[in-house]
């Protein structure tokens, strides 16, 4: 379902060019992922000539409902709901729609279906990069793996990796590690090291987060075991894929969409909806997997560099403006 | 030998008048730096309440304002039993696990084993009220100093909140580990956090309430006065014959009391137990109590204070959303903010010290 | 004559442990109405210990405590209150609070008992300390923090509190310590008037002259057991020998050695701002007094010449070099040693050795390399304490573990360690016992190489140790007395003479 | 008339030996007291090796225990630094902050203005200190207490760590919004944090070099003597020559050189400029020097117990993880370990001082 509301509160008419104005309210904004989310968002959202203004609750989910009321309360053309979860999020919502605003959501649930939902895909994430793992390990393998409960994406990719564990007896989780926090990477690098010392038969670590694949890779060089120990990871940046690429890097594949194309795809999505374009109301983003062979072989050393180099990450068809 | 002879004074010589520090006439020039010590931080949340008011329309609509209200509700009423735990010269570094844990309790309940609203609400102002007390006997019988106590019990009750549910957050539909759930966040629960009574909001006009109930304790209370005593000087409190043990300890049960209600509200708003949610809630805490110690010259914990410290933090907040200003500015200018008022305000309270 | 009077408390084999210590070793005695009982002792014989087990704020480890012939279990000051009893605890500041107003202070023992209710007003309070404070307190501003009072106001603040009661008996431990002699005067009168009334009336005081001129009944204390217990009319003497258990307790005055060369001499400074000019020569190896009233500008002319407050007018030199010192370093390097009144707030590191306490403010010398040298100043330390005559286990022992005598001895020690040229001694004999005081004045007087300058609102005490004797009223010196001529009360009347105009002002 | 008749000494009787409260002879069960008060925590940390080391043949090897050290390194140093403001009698708030725009700034100098390591080292080092000084300045001389001062500096900091780049991370690669990076991490640079010298952590090494430092620092120099000083009885420490506010200046510069020592170590260790990552650091850092209180009956900052502090913590949770605990267990067992030893201590210690 796309809205009709081209709003008149939202958007104002000057010289006959429409300025439309998007509220986006996030319920986290520090990371790279959301970093690069936002700068994408905020690229197209200039293309477009869209007003963007953001809220940030800064991982609070009562603050992230609060902001999304008052966001309705500036009467917007549109507003992003930005990861969260559906039980803070549902009522505010709901009013929101009331209000006649249209909403656009990314990898959260509203609990509403006059939402229009773009997600990532966390499970094609995860299926990805545990096939790599089955694939490179022959479904044999003493496995540590890095997983917080909470965090919705991990929840996801976690719902995957226990799917994987079932079918495949031979991978054995020997321990499991994590800690989200401001320092997640040094953090988890800590508990990675005092895993592998106490299991010396793992060979492989699967951390299905960026910031957990980091502090595996560190973990990992700093008990000298590159060579034997292989890192499987999720998402991209470009702190990441120096990581990835550096010598001797035991990170050998990471599962990702290019996290500004999805920023920019929302954008995109809630414009329509704000000008009362057509989009559907489900689109979702398929991610890449991207090894470190290819990064290596390409020379890839940045996230423009690999867009171009991955042309399926980029998905200027999805939520196309005409 | 003296070289100069003393002046014997002759008799009924005038003597200069003794100068009595206290009734001193004041120049207009000291009344101005009073002024600015006593209302320099009131006078710049004023004065952002202009400039934000001024450059962008909807920051000064009733909604807005009683958004941000409901912004600091909870940390406003954490920091409120922060100040009474700092009114009695502790200091209590666990009530974020606290949130942490009520949330959790409180959702559990609901949830998990489906006891139902009201029974909610009691377990988690109860789990407050016996963190509290716990901090309380390990600091008064077992005479660990205060940081260090509700250091151990910050990590004890933060774990304890992550152990509930082994490490999972609790949303309704989500039972124990897979179990089916016995219940979930009724209406009349998260009408705790979320709805309002006369388009006020239910945490605002708890806030209110509670307000007002620390600062008539702690100043029109004999309990509270005591209290503020034995913060003063416990040994003076003692040996005028108040029983400093008792007082200390409420201290810490109305710290975790009010840390308790800031989860069951926090729980009500989001509607679910969030693993950990409480971390944040120690420092942001803190932050107010502190701050409010600069609000009318106090320069000490006082309630008052506090709650305006939160919504000053707030307000910056919210005016600086609204103007879109980037997130990662907005620490920033809440900083020097902060330290300009900090920096106007003591340097005013040290001439007027020095001026007397 | 006092036998009939009736027994409205006693102690009855009381003793005190603190662990290894002994403070009290069975001490009974008898308090009875209408009459004011002395209670005198050396530092840490006893008197505040068995002080706070009256008052309920300690309990006895043996022994029991009676009220009017009923044995009786006081378990908190609240306890002993109700049977009657009120105390003015030695440790001022231990029993005020700080940083809340003089109105608050005055009204706390109320506030504990509940007699302002259960929600006591500001009007409430500040109506209840104006009665308190009536004509016993003026020139204290109510509503000023007690922390901003100086000691003496902070002293007279709590006996004005012990006394709002109206208790049958009162137990005051030193108030004298902290109060010129005019405002002593005035309370002997309240406390005879108190006593006539039959209130029963406990007075703890190091100075002899005071029990005599008040107490109707004395009981010396000596290591924790009732050395003696005499009757008016009562001899300073007898009683020194009961508290000391035999040491001579003057310090013998040797001939003045007016000869040396001058140390300091000051010209034209002031004490107050806007006082008049004051002129004085301290010369090698003398001992120059300076007394006068509370208030009189001791304090301050004596923090002046340290650099702890910025010189008014006036030159300064010492040893013919001028000096103006901005902070109490300047004063330190032109060896200038400066002991505060108030030890407890401005002298005392809590927690600190006694080694560390003495070395501090001549760190410099103990270095070896660009490191300190523990055993420099463990072995510099040692033959200290030795000389100063301080009672401890060792340079290692805690400061908190010694008396109040044995802390002043190495407040004033320390700056025998830093070789200093010019002693300025402000007040160092408050809470001193006789005997620890004449170990001072002794420390003090045998410092032939520095000159030293004492200042001290107690006759007795500055006719004791000093050569000269000056008096200061109203940031003015107004006259010199020679200690060897003059006696106690004579000058006391001096002091108070000179400062009258003011009253009447 | 006198009932009892005063004993007259005889002439030069010798009086009786004065009681030595502190040579006082020592019951057996006192010392044990003593030894518990003593080296409660240290025993405990002792005992959890034992446990360990026998329930994980590769907990007790040279190799996991650098990795122990390697891993508490950053923290303790800037511990150390929190332990110096404390001694004298402050607190710095602004640690974490101060980490936070070490590691940025360190990390924008190789990466975005290829300055080369010395010059980023420099550069960490001197941002910590200058940080430590402006907290000092506004401390002493605008006269803002501690607390808040650094309440409002760790947020203008944090904010500021968060503007250099916009909010963006900084890798080797990725230069400043899009432009091409002037440098990278480079060896020699990562070294300091990876690196090792016969098989011992570079951070390591260092982490000892401060605490010798600050131990020799904190109670060999005059400096440091009079610091304490400061930190014990400000009036005291003047009226014998401290000058008082430049000791707590040099305090508030002592901890921000360190706070940004730690942050170009964590730059070299990660290899990237992580934004936020000096927040947990506060917590971490204030814990480790108040578990510092309880270690050898110190109960007050020492920068020994500081260090034993750091290391508990980070045995208990390499411990935990090698055993397996889940880590929603591990704060948990963290806490009731340290509730459990700070009883024990401070109950010990009562006894201790009621006993002498
Ligand atoms: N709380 C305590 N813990 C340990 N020892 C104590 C304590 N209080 C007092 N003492 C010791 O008990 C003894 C008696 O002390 P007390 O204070 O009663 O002496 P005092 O006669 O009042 O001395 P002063 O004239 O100096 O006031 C001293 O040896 C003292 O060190
Ligand atoms: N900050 C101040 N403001 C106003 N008056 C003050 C201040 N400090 C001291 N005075 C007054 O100055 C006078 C001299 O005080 P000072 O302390 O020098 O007297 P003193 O003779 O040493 O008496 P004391 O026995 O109290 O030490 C007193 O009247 C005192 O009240
Ligand atoms: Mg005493
Ligand atoms: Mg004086």
């Amino acid at each position: 379902g796309c809205s009709q509301s081209a709003g008149s509160a939202g958007t104002s008419s000057s010289g006959g060019t429409k300025q439309v104005s998007i509220a986006l309210v996030r319920q986290l904004g520090t990371g790279d992922y959301y970093e690069q989310w936002l700068s994408g968002a905020n690229a197209e959202a200039k293309k477009l000539g869209v007003n963007l203004t953001t809220f940030d609750a800064d991982g609070d989910n009562a603050k992230q409902a609060l902001n999304l009321q008052q966001a309705t309360a500036t009467k917007p053309g549109a507003i992003i709901i930005d990861h969260g979860f559906t039980d803070s999020l549902k009522a505010p919502t709901k009013a929101a729609i009331d209000a006649r605003i249209p909403i656009v959501s990314f990898d959260v649930d509203t609990g509403n279906s006059g939402v229009t939902t773009v997600d990532q895909s966390d499970a094609t994430i995860a299926k990805d990069i545990t096939d790599k793992l089955v694939s490179e390990t022959g479904g044999n393998a003493q496995v540590i793996y890095a997983y917080v409960a909470g965090y919705a994406p991990l929840d996801k990719r976690d719902a995957v990796w226990k799917a994987v564990k079932a079918k495949n007896p031979g991978l054995k989780q020997v321990a499991q590690v994590g800690v989200v926090n401001d320092s997640t990477a040094a953090q988890t690098a800590d508990q990675v090291k005092a895993a592998l010392q106490a299991h010396p038969g793992v060979t492989a670590i699967l951390a299905p987060y960026d910031e957990f694949a980091k502090g595996a890779v560190q973990a990992v060089d700093e008990l000298k075991l590159n060579g034997k120990v292989k890192v499987y990871g999720a998402d991209i940046s470009n702190a990441d894929i120096s990581a990835i690429t550096a010598a001797g890097s035991p990170w050998v594949a990471t599962a990702a969409t290019d996290p500004a194309n999805v920023g920019a795809v929302t954008v995109r999505a809630a414009y329509l909806k704000a000008t009362g374009g057509s989009v559907d109301s489900a689109l979702e983003v398929p991610p890449a997997l991207i090894t470190q062979d290819v990064l290596r072989a390409k020379q890839i050393t940045t996230v423009p560099d690999l867009v171009k180099a991955f042309p399926d990450l980029a998905t200027p068809s999805i939520a196309e403006v005409k | 030998m003296t070289r100069t002879a003393p002046t014997a004074p002759a008799p009924g010589e005038v003597l200069p008048p003794p100068r009595e520090p206290g009734a001193a006439r004041r120049s207009p020039l000291s009344r101005v730096r009073d002024a600015i010590f006593r209302y320099g931080l009131l006078i710049l949340l004023a004065a952002l309440v202009v400039v934000f008011a001024v450059t962008q329309p909807a920051f000064f609509t009733t909604f807005n304002l009683l958004s941000i209200l409901l912004s600091v509700a909870v940390v406003a009423i954490v920091a409120l039993g922060v100040t009474v735990s700092m009114s009695v010269d502790g200091f209590d570094l666990s009530v974020g696990s606290t949130v942490s844990i009520t949330v959790m309790l409180t959702a559990a309940s609901l949830v998990y084993w489906g006891l139902g609203p009201v029974l909610a609400v009691l377990i988690g102002l109860v789990t407050g009220t016996v963190i509290g007390l716990i901090n309380g006997l390990l600091i008064v019988v077992a005479r660990v100093p205060d940081m260090l106590a509700t250091l151990g019990t910050m990590f004890v009750f933060a774990g304890g909140s992550l152990l509930i549910t082994a490490g999972q957050s609790i949303a309704s539909g989500s039972g124990y580990q897979g179990a089916a759930p016995k219940g979930s966040f009724t209406d009349a629960f998260t009408w705790l956090g979320q709805g309002d009574v006369l388009g006020v909001p239910v945490p605002v006009i708890v806030l209110v309430v509670v307000t007002v109930a620390v600062i008539l304790f702690l100043v029109r209370t004999r309990s509270g006065r005591l209290l503020r005593a034995v913060g003063g000087n416990r040994e003076a409190a003692r040996l005028a014959g108040a029983r400093v043990g008792r007082l200390r300890v409420l201290a810490y049960v109305i710290s975790g009391f009010l840390a308790g209600l800031g989860g069951v509200l926090l729980a009500a708003r989001t509607g679910r137990g969030d693993v950990n949610v409480g971390a944040d809630y120690l420092l942001q805490a803190v932050s107010a109590a502190l701050i409010g110690f600069a609000v009318l010259g106090a320069n000490r914990p006082n309630a008052f204070g506090t709650v305006v410290g939160a919504i000053f933090v707030g307000v910056v907040l919210n005016g600086l959303t609204m103007l879109n200003a980037p997130y990662y500015a907005q620490d920033f200018v809440q900083g020097l903010l902060l330290v300009g008022a900090l920096v106007v305000s003591f340097s005013a309270l040290f001439n007027r010290k020095a001026a007397r | 004559m006092t036998e009939d009077r009736t027994v409205v408390l006693a102690a009855r084999g009381v003793g005190k442990r603190f662990g290894e210590t002994t403070a009290l070793a069975g001490v009974s005695l008898e308090v009875r109405a209408g009459e004011v009982l002395g209670l005198v002792g050396a530092n840490g014989a006893g008197k505040s210990t068995l002080t706070k087990i009256l008052s309920g704020t300690e309990a006895p480890t043996s022994g029991h405590v009676e009220v009017r012939g009923r044995r009786v279990r006081l378990a908190s000051a609240e306890q002993a209150r109700e049977a009657g009893i009120e105390t003015v605890h030695q440790d001022v500041d231990a029993a005020l609070v700080p940083d809340a107003s003089v109105a608050e202070n005055l009204v706390l023992p109320l506030l504990v008992a509940g007699r302002l209710g259960r929600f006591p007003s500001r009007r409430r309070i500040r109506a209840e300390a104006a009665r308190i404070a009536a004509d016993r307190l003026p020139g204290v501003d109510l509503d000023a923090a007690v922390e901003d009072l100086g000691v003496s106001d902070r002293q007279r603040v709590l006996i004005a509190r012990g006394l709002a009661t109206a208790p049958s008996v009162l137990v005051l431990d030193e108030p004298t310590a902290a109060l010129s002699v005019d405002e002593q005067r005035a309370l002997h009168a309240t406390v005879r008037e108190l006593a006539a009334q039959g209130t029963a009336v406990v007075f703890i005081t190091h100075h002899l002259g005071e029990t005599v001129a008040v107490c109707d009944r004395v009981v010396a204390l000596r290591d924790g057991a009732v050395a003696g217990e005499f009757a008016a009319p009562l001899d300073a003497k007898r009683l020194a020998h009961a508290i000391l258990g035999g040491l001579e307790a003057t310090a013998q005055r040797s001939e003045v050695a007016t000869g040396g060369e001058v140390v300091l001499d000051v010209a034209g400074a002031q004490a107050l701002p806007g006082g008049p000019a004051i002129e004085l020569v301290v010369r090698r190896g003398e001992v120059l007094g300076i007394t006068g009233l509370l208030g009189s500008g001791k304090t301050e002319l004596l923090e002046q010449l340290a650099g702890v407050r910025p010189v008014l007018a006036g030159t300064i030199s010492i040893d013919g070099v001028p000096f103006r010192p901005a902070h109490p370093v300047d004063a330190i390097a032109a060896g200038v040693g400066f002991v505060p009144e108030d030890r407890a707030r401005a002298a005392e590191l809590p927690g600190w050795s006694v080694a560390d306490s003495l070395t501090l403010p001549d760190l410099a010398r103990y270095r070896r390399g660009p490191l300190l040298s523990r055993r420099a100043e463990d072995r510099a330390t040692a033959d200290l304490i030795r000389a100063l005559g301080v009672v401890c286990s060792g340079p290692r022992a805690a400061i908190e573990s010694l008396s109040g005598g044995n802390r002043q001895k190495v407040v004033v020690g320390r700056w025998f360690a830093a070789g200093s040229r010019l002693l300025i001694l402000d007040e160092p004999f408050r809470g001193v016992d006789i005997g620890a005081r004449a170990d001072i004045a002794r420390l003090v007087r045998g410092a032939e190489a520095a000159a030293t300058v004492v200042a001290s609102s107690d006759p007795e005490e500055i006719l004791e140790v000093a050569d000269r004797v000056l008096v200061m009223a109203d940031g003015g010196i107004v006259g010199e007395v020679d200690p060897r001529t003059v006696d106690a009360e004579t000058l006391a009347d001096l002091m108070t003479r000179a400062a009258r105009p003011q009253e009447t002002a």
